[in-house]
């Protein structure tokens, strides 16, 4: 990072300047980011080093070491501080509230993506395939899903793909954004192929993810050209005042501020650019799916937020209209695509989708209740997804996880405590009050209401209404159905499994019953705009 | 020659690869065609810094090419573990994954 | 925690009371003997706490008593506070009545295979729990917490327990008042950024949020109106937005569908009252109009539509659909005769309809479940008793002079003739139908030579009366006993001993729930500035 | 004339009329809850409570005699019903001559015939108590309903009243015919109990009270509106509970029940309510501004005279043609309280006088058919005197004194209302009074052709099976049944003369003076003239019916009028075609509405998310390039409408 950074504090510079006027760079607050690269590296050199016996374990330790240690530089760098935020790295980063908001969100979540993708239990050898290099449908394929060796590369990958996230928030420019949205994506693509059974959609998922991806990155990229066209620069201040007042073609402005937000609407996966959702969700391997879910929404959205608020500020009588439209195409596509889905994940899949929609709605309230209101969506909704995710792959029969919903018929009967938890997350993503997803609701559209966007609001609890529908369908097929005949067995999960489970539905709950404390964290300070 | 030519150069090139994206089916080829995009791009921050007679927008340029070298490894790998299951690399034929 | 006036101990153990049972029923349910034994327990005992506080009651004092609060959310200004008025008290006295009975109907139902009584009853009493709060709760936030939460029971009750089309039925319900709840919802926060921009700090306490909001633009309170409204109506079905309470009605268990049309119904027109008509006094004067419509409409509607039914539940499901619109009429014509009438009637028509709907709940129990009107006839020959409770009802149900519904629906009508004579004109034609559709009833099942399928298994259903001879042969059939049709032992009896008591007894003497009612009308009335049409000779109501 | 100036609170012998409402209630109650148990002395108990009640009210009205005239109108307040604010009903009785009558007539009436029910019911012992648990819940509801001392409290015992009245003419309700019968009767009483409840809205509206006093003080003020109006709805009230036109069609179908039901209620009690509610709104209809309603009552009152009569003519069932003579005695009644001043107290009196001969008559067709295995068809009997002397002569005194034979109780008090009616003066006078005379004619018809029919000529039934196969066997009833008959006999015959002469003053403080009034003929031409037009009448049946042979089967091919009459002048049709056939065709398409409409629309809405869900998830095509396609799409949209807000 340092070293981009310095380049790029060149870059700023007037070329006459000397260089050596760089001073050491302050660290404090970006200990935690710090952290968890060094130990993707450090990891990487354990896949080279260490012998295959010992890789799991030394691999889960490690990460969760990271992610706990990052935490605790997190932590610690809370205490003092400022609450107006510290730029650093010469303006690349700003540490700001929302940011270490994010950061804690995405320290916590990743914490339980970790775990359930350690996971060994589940499936003996874990969800991931022995060997990436084997082909499908050859003995040898038959040989892995067997055995219990596992590509332990996932560690390292899931810790550069948190860095990338945790950059993601933070980045005070558009080309550091750029740079970290490649860091955050390229591991998710490479993971999404590493399931150990049904690995043909294991790798289509990736093939698209990858694709798509690579596709959208190039709006995003194109977007942040125009924009340094229109301003000079690309961090977001300057475009801000750009745009507050200057000579250049508005054409610029907006189109590249399309591009560029339609990148941003793609991770975040907002319906129209949602497409790559479904499959992906499907095809790669459910802790992965759990970490795309949880994570991935919360950097994307950390990221659209900060773009909107810190440099589309001035111009947003502009643009809002349009998010509107957005947000209501992605919150109806949701919604009504979700009601005849037939696989667990596709659901979910779509069920986000509609959810992207909602936090749409409190992200372009550019107020400080959007702002707040947003971050504790988003920090509710990825618990509940984690813990869903980990649920749904407990569910299993001998072909592997058994995501057809026909299979979860009567499942009550069968193992009455899952049912439970799945119908509690369930009700937490329809807004069911006393859960965590009713209280994001609530703030949300609060902000929004109160920033005079009642029809959307409107449409936003109609939506939610009808995307109501296909859970109930789960809860009905798992409570009123008889069961089927040779219907999945429910496995019953390790620690890890368990612990993530648990703290997602924990949270989900607390989140729920009282919220006070998180509420007060989200709304603790705005961005810092420098 | 007015820089506006390069920026309207790189819209055209930056269309070009996103038709490609969107007409051809080989997965290599679709990839190309995104870094064709990735190029247009550098085009166009190059001319930018130009206008704006800044180096940053030079310097940017390389950033993008880095990352997209980053990309092509990624992606490369990606397809080619795909086209040695399927012996192709028609992105038409992997549509396991739909409705 | 802040208490407000005394005995607030009371409302707390109304409040645990249930929840525990809910708990420790869930425990026990493995036996099922013990679980209902203690399941009953818990409800009598609520019912005891329910009296008590009633005793505790200060009909004149302040309007809200026996409450306290707990901060929840200080963010947002959100409270855990409960407290009763009037209205409220005899509600929850209502639910503390009605529980044990439907506990005591369902003692010995079958209940579909792999469920255990314990968790039936356990839902129940948590249901009775959530109602319960929904009533008392005097924070608006809490108050929609609870009213959506509500749901949930009231879903698995009939998802799990319920007949042939349950699935339907229970979603049906549940996506009816999740919608509305949610266009409530709006209104609520509309509400609260109301008080935002007006207190500084945003509430949901209910009398500020009164305070805040009703002197508001009419145009802003038709909004807001509309938000609750909606959920309301569906909640105490109005036309047109009634037709999930047949379904539910139909394939609900019955102790389920008493305390669905007993109790939870009772929510919407309970919301008329605390919070549409206080919060949003223009609106709803400017909006009476239409509500009156379409409670004039629903009393002739649900009705015609009663007499129309073969199903003896779904006709339970119109009858209710009629009388609430009675009590919509009686509190948008806005005469403290009207809503005491209003009030009186959600008590009285738990009481009425609860009693109808359980003994009609026998009369199935006795055909094999065969629910369909044509599959009986002539009981009252071999179950006089039976045709004698399921008279007393039907004639509560038509509102006889002397049965508990008279009263309230004479103050609704005499009350609302002064301002809404048009609309109240219709609704007394109403009674006529009353009559019609109770009295069809009862021939049908009771009277008549014995035939139908239930009863007579084999003998062809006579839709046309079957002739008195014939009448005569079969009855000579049933004796020799093709099935065995018992009369009501002694469980039965007790279970609607209490019922026609009441029925008896607050025909004859409704003073003390007048008494417990009225002033908190008045209350209400001042509230939306609302002054009675017909002014007492000596004095005038005065407003705090 | 002010009537509320000096109602006083009742103590003394007075203080205690409570019980008069107790006593039956509380028979009722135990007959009912005791069940099985009470089998044996149930009967007994039911009638005790009544002949108790009936000394009671003996007492009541020495102690109203003795009070002056002024101090008789008192009022006994018993508790809050139903105060809210303004409105306050209480549970008060009125104590007044018009009332302490009514409690005579009824629990005297009433006695009787629970006693005659004894033997009547003996065949049935398993049912007897509940029968009798019954009738003293409609003795108590007839008592609240007259002594009630509010509108409220009268619209208790009104529906009370209809209640007994449904479960005791549904008696048999194994049989459907009865059954509907009895929801005939209840359904038409509620329309005419809808417009008795509107007039007292209206009363609360305009007056603000329900209470007698209160109403009748404050009347005078309203507007003429107002006042036509609460009279028209209280007429409404008593067409319904008085079988009146257009009402009337439930009574006779109401001959279903027992013969001591259709005796104590469809004849001599309840039947006559109407009559009472009329009376009692004395002051409101003798207002002037009231004149227009009084039109209407006398309207109806003649109308249903006359319809009585005819339809009477032709029925050939015994209790049904006494039905419509019922009908039409009431419409002079009502007739006559129509008449305003001038008439209320006749027609209170031709009630009472009409209570006791019609009571005998109706019981005395009970011993008829009690003997003749329930038959009913005049056609069937015959020449029954000889082997029933007893059930013969009581029955033929109360026919004398129906048709009004000189001296006998009807004379006087039919009489005086043609008198009356005549009096009214100008055409009106003309047209009432005529109706009112060719209604004494028909009624001496028809009553003869019944005499004959049953009682004289040659015996019919002697070659004939009943029903279930039975062959006759006439018998004179036992004295439980005989006794009561012979009672009433002598009141038909005494009564008119005792009441004609004391009735209306001993009436005035409730009612009002009786204003005399003398129109263009005397009374003594008029009675001559009723006296000859009745003779006329029976001499017609007499040539008609009296010789020769009479078909046992009620001859098909008879003139247009007589088919109209066996039609009951096709009143049932035209309800049938005017209010069930559509309300039954309503009530499908309703049913339909709802459910294809109504919820038809909701399903609807489900149906079509989900199907437009299922078409739109096809255009997820699992194809990568598809998806870019409609990313790029989507962006090109959103900068395009970026672009177009900014520019344009």
């Amino acid at each position: 990072m340092s070293v981009i950074s310095s380049v790029l504090l060149l870059a700023q510079e007037q070329p006459a300047a000397p260089p050596t006027q760089v001073e050491a760079p302050s660290v404090t607050a970006i200990w935690p980011i710090l952290i968890v690269l060094g130990a993707a590296c450090v990891s990487v050199l354990l896949e080279a080093l260490l012998p295959r016996h010992l890789r799991w374990s030394s691999q889960v330790v490690l990460s969760l070491l990271t992610i706990a240690g990052a935490g605790l530089a997190l932590v610690i760098y809370l205490k003092d501080a400022p609450v107006k935020g510290e730029v650093v790295l010469n303006g690349t980063l700003v540490v700001d509230r929302p940011g270490l908001f994010l950061w804690g969100t995405l320290l916590a979540l990743s914490l339980g993506a970790v775990l359930l993708i350690a996971d060994r239990s589940v499936e003996p050898g874990g969800a991931f395939v022995a060997s990436a290099a084997i082909r499908p449908g050859t003995i040898q394929d038959r040989a892995q899903v067997a055995s219990t060796g596992m590509q332990t590369e996932v560690f390292p990958l899931t810790l550069f793909a948190l860095g990338g996230m945790m950059t993601f928030c933070v980045a005070n420019d558009l080309l550091t954004m750029f740079v970290a949205l490649e860091v955050l994506s390229l591991p998710l693509y490479l993971m999404c192929g590493l399931a150990r059974r049904r690995r043909l959609l294991s790798q289509e998922a990736a093939v698209k993810y990858f694709l798509l991806g690579a596709f959208a990155s190039a709006f995003f990229l194109y977007g942040v050209a125009l924009l340094y066209g229109y301003s000079g620069s690309v961090r977001m201040s300057d475009i801000a005042s750009a745009a507050a007042g200057s000579d250049r073609s508005d054409t610029l402005l907006f189109a590249g501020m399309g591009l560029l937000v339609v990148g941003l609407l793609f991770k975040a996966s907002v319906g129209p650019f949602h497409t790559w959702t479904p499959d992906v969700y499907q095809g790669a391997p459910t802790p992965v799916t759990a970490f795309m879910g949880a994570c991935t929404k919360v950097a994307a959205f950390g990221g659209i937020l900060r773009v909107l608020q810190v440099a589309f500020q001035s111009t947003q009588w502009e643009w809002r209209g349009v998010l509107w439209g957005v947000a209501i195409v992605s919150m109806v596509i949701g919604a009504v695509l979700g009601l005849t889905q037939t696989d667990v994940k596709r659901m979910i899949a779509y069920s986000s989708v509609a959810h992207a929609g909602f936090l749409l709605i409190g992200a372009i309230a550019l107020t400080q209740k959007g702002l707040s209101g947003t971050l504790f969506y988003l920090l509710t909704y990825g618990f509940t997804t984690l813990a869903a995710f980990g649920v749904i792959s407990l569910v299993r029969d001998s072909s592997g996880e058994a995501t057809h919903l026909s299979q979860w018929a009567g499942l009550a009967k069968r193992s009455p405590l899952l049912a439970g938890v799945f119908t509690f997350l369930l009700l937490a993503l329809a807004g069911i009050p006393l859960t965590s997803g009713f209280v994001g609701k609530f703030v949300v559209f609060e902000a929004a209401l109160s920033d005079g966007m009642g029809p959307l609001v409107v449409i936003a609890l109609i939506a939610s209404a009808v995307a109501a529908f296909f859970y109930l369908r789960v809860i009905v097929l798992m409570y009123f159905s008889e069961p089927a005949a040779d219907g999945p067995t429910v496995t019953v999960p390790g620690a890890f499994t368990t612990a993530a489970i648990t703290l997602g539905v924990l949270v989900t709950l607390l989140l729920g019953v009282a919220p006070a404390f998180a509420l007060d964290w989200a709304g603790s300070g705005a961005f810092a705009i420098q | 020659m007015t820089p506006t030519y390069y920026l309207l150069l790189s819209a055209l090139l930056f269309t070009i690869g996103a038709v490609g994206v969107l007409v051809r089916r080989n997965a290599i080829v679709v990839f190309m065609c995104v870094e064709l995009m990735l190029n247009a791009v550098n085009l166009s921050l190059v001319t930018f810094a130009r206008i704006n007679g800044q180096l940053s927008g030079q310097i940017m340029a390389f950033f993008v090419m880095v990352v997209a070298a980053a990309e092509v490894v990624v992606g490369l790998a990606i397809i080619m573990s795909i086209f040695r299951t399927r012996r192709t690399a028609s992105v038409d034929d992997s549509n396991l994954l739909k409705y | 925690m802040t208490t407000s006036g005394a005995h607030s101990w009371l409302l707390a153990a109304l409040l645990l009371v249930p929840l525990l049972g809910a708990v420790v029923v869930t425990a026990l349910r493995g036996n099922d003997h013990t679980a209902k034994l203690a399941a009953l327990a818990f409800s009598v005992a609520e019912f005891v706490l329910a009296i008590v506080s009633w005793v505790n009651f200060q009909p004149g004092g302040d309007r809200l008593q026996q409450g306290f609060s707990l901060t929840w959310i200080p963010s947002f200004g959100v409270h855990i506070s409960f407290a009763v008025d009037g209205i409220a008290l005899v509600m929850i006295a209502v639910i503390g009545l009605l529980v044990p009975l439907v506990i005591g109907a369902g003692w010995v139902d079958k209940l579909p295979e792999g469920r255990t009584k314990g968790g039936f009853f356990a839902l129940i009493l948590l249901e009775q729990a959530l109602t319960v709060g929904v009533f008392a709760a005097t924070d608006v936030f809490l108050f929609y917490v609870l009213f959506e939460i509500m749901l949930i029971p009231m879903y698995f009750l009939i998802g799990s327990y319920g007949g042939a089309r349950r699935q339907y039925a229970a979603v049906k319900f549940f996506l009816y008042s999740f919608l509305g709840g949610l266009i409530m919802l709006a209104s609520v926060i509309g509400c609260y950024s109301m008080a935002v921009d007006e207190l500084g700090a945003g509430t949901f306490d209910w009398a500020k949020l009164v305070q805040v909001v009703h002197d508001a633009p009419l145009s802003t309170q038709i909004w807001l109106f509309f938000g609750f409204f909606i959920a309301f109506a569906v909640k105490a079905p109005l036309v047109p937005l009634h037709t999930w309470l047949p379904d539910a009605t139909a394939e609900a268990p019955i102790g389920v569908a008493v305390l669905l049309v007993g109790i939870l119904d009772k929510v919407g027109t309970f919301g008329f009252l605390r919070y549409l008509l206080p919060m949003f006094p223009d609106a709803s004067k400017e909006l009476a109009p239409l509500v009156l419509v379409l409670a004039v409409a629903g009393v002739v509607y649900g009705s015609l539509l009663a007499t129309g039914q073969r199903d003896m539940k779904r006709f339970l499901a119109y009858v209710s659909i009629a009388h609430f619109g009675f009590i919509a009429l009686g509190i948008f014509s806005f005469s403290s005769q009207s809503l005491t009438g209003s009030v009186t009637y959600m008590v009285n028509h738990s009481i009425a309809t609860g009693m109808l709907i359980l003994v009609v709940g026998m009369v199935i129990a006795r055909g094999g479940g065969s629910t369909r009107v044509a599959d009986y006839g002539g009981m009252a020959k071999l179950t006089p008793l039976l045709g004698g409770v399921l008279l007393i009802a039907g004639l509560s149900t038509l509102s006889l002079p002397g049965t508990n519904s008279f009263v309230s629906e004479f103050l609704v009508l005499i009350g609302s003739f002064p301002n809404a004579p048009v609309y109240t004109t219709i609704a007394t034609v109403g009674m006529i139908f009353a009559a019609l559709y109770v009295l069809w009833l009862y021939q049908r099942i009771m009277q008549g030579p014995l035939r139908g399928d239930a009863l007579l298994p084999g003998v062809p259903s006579a839709e046309t009366p079957g002739t008195d001879g014939s009448g005569a042969v079969l009855t000579a059939q049933a004796a020799t006993g093709t099935k065995k049709i018992v009369d009501l032992d002694t469980r039965e009896k007790l279970v609607l001993a209490p019922l026609i008591l009441l029925v008896v007894g607050l025909g004859l003497y409704p003073k003390p729930v007048l008494d417990t009612v009225t002033p908190t009308v008045d209350a209400t009335m001042c509230q939306a500035a609302l002054v009675d049409p017909v002014q007492p000779a000596e004095r005038q109501v005065q407003c705090r | 004339m002010n009537l509320a100036a000096e109602v006083h609170q009742a103590s003394g012998v007075a203080g205690a009329a409570w019980l008069l409402l107790v006593l039956p209630a509380a028979g009722a109650a135990v007959l009912l809850l005791g069940g099985r148990r009470t089998d044996k002395w149930g009967h007994l108990l039911g009638s005790a409570t009544v002949i108790a009640a009936f000394v009671y009210g003996v007492l009541l009205f020495f102690d109203t005699t003795g009070q002056g005239t002024e101090d008789r109108l008192r009022d006994l307040h018993l508790f809050d019903w139903i105060p809210v604010n303004a409105l306050d009903v209480e549970f008060g009785l009125r104590l007044d001559p018009l009332s302490v009558t009514f409690v005579l007539l009824i629990t005297g009436v009433g006695s009787l015939i629970h006693i005659y029910s004894i033997g009547y019911m003996s065949h049935e012992l398993r049912d007897r108590r509940r029968f009798f648990a019954y009738l003293n819940l409609f003795v108590a509801a007839m008592l609240l309903l007259v002594l009630g001392n509010s509108f409220v409290t009268l619209y208790f015992g009104w529906e009370g009243v209809g209640l007994a009245s449904y479960l005791l003419i549904g008696w048999y309700q194994g049989k459907d015919f009865a059954a509907t019968a009895a929801k005939k009767a209840f359904l038409m009483n509620r329309v005419g109990d809808v417009g008795l409840a509107l007039a007292i809205f209206l009363m609360f509206k305009n007056i603000g009270s329900t209470q007698y006093d209160v109403v009748f003080d404050k009347i005078g003020q309203q507007s003429t509106g107002v006042i036509v109006a609460i009279g028209v709805l209280l007429l409404l009230g008593a067409c319904g509970k008085s079988g009146q036109f257009p009402l009337q069609a439930w009574l006779p179908d109401a001959m279903a029940g027992p013969t001591p039901v259709s005796a104590l209620i469809h004849a001599a009690t309840m039947v006559t309510a109407g009559v009472y509610l009329i009376a009692r709104s004395s002051p409101l209809y003798s207002l002037a501004q009231a004149g227009d309603a009084r039109l209407v009552v006398m309207i109806i009152g003649a109308i249903t005279l006359l319809l009585g009569c005819i339809i009477g003519c032709a029925y050939d069932d015994f209790k049904k043609v006494l039905a419509y003579s019922t009908v039409s005695q009431i419409g002079y009644m009502i007739l006559a309280v129509g008449l305003g001043p001038a008439g209320y107290a006749l027609g209170i009196l031709h009630l009472l006088t009409h209570g006791f001969f019609k009571a005998g008559l109706f019981l005395g067709a009970g011993s008829v058919m009690h003997g003749m295995n329930d038959e009913g068809d005049i056609r069937r009997l015959g020449g029954l005197a000889r082997k029933m002397p007893i059930t013969f002569i009581t029955w033929t005194l109360g026919y004398l004194a129906l048709i009004g034979f000189p001296f006998l109780s009807g004379y006087f008090s039919k009489d005086a209302i043609i008198e009356a009616a005549l009096a009214e003066g100008g055409t009106r006078g003309w047209i009432f009074g005529g109706i009112a005379l060719l209604g004494a004619g028909l009624t001496a018809f028809y009553m003869t052709r019944l005499l004959i029919l049953v009682f004289l000529g040659k015996p019919r039934w002697e070659n004939l099976k009943s029903a279930d196969g039975r062959s006759y066997h006439p018998h004179e009833s036992g004295p439980t049944m005989t006794i009561p008959m012979i009672i009433l006999a002598v009141g038909s015959v005494a009564a008119g003369g005792v009441l004609s002469g004391m009735l209306p003053e001993w009436l005035e403080p409730a009612v009002g003076k009786l204003q005399e009034e003398h129109g263009p003929l005397s009374a003594t031409v008029v009675s001559v003239l009723t006296v000859v037009i009745s003779a006329l009448g029976a001499g017609i049946a007499f040539l008609l019916f009296g010789r020769g042979e009479q078909p046992v089967t009620r001859p098909q091919r008879v003139s247009f009028p007589v088919r109209a009459a066996r039609a009951d002048l096709y009143g049932n049709h035209l309800n049938e075609a005017l209010i069930s056939r559509p309300g039954v065709w309503l009530t499908r398409f309703l049913v339909f509405v709802d459910n294809r409409g109504v919820d038809g629309l909701v399903n609807g809405i489900a149906a079509g998310l989900g199907g437009s869900s299922g078409r739109l998830r096809r255009l997820q095509t699992g194809f990568v390039r598809s998806y870019a396609l409609s990313m790029l799409g989507g962006s090109i949209l959103v900068i395009a409408a970026l672009l177009m807000v900014r520019f344009a």
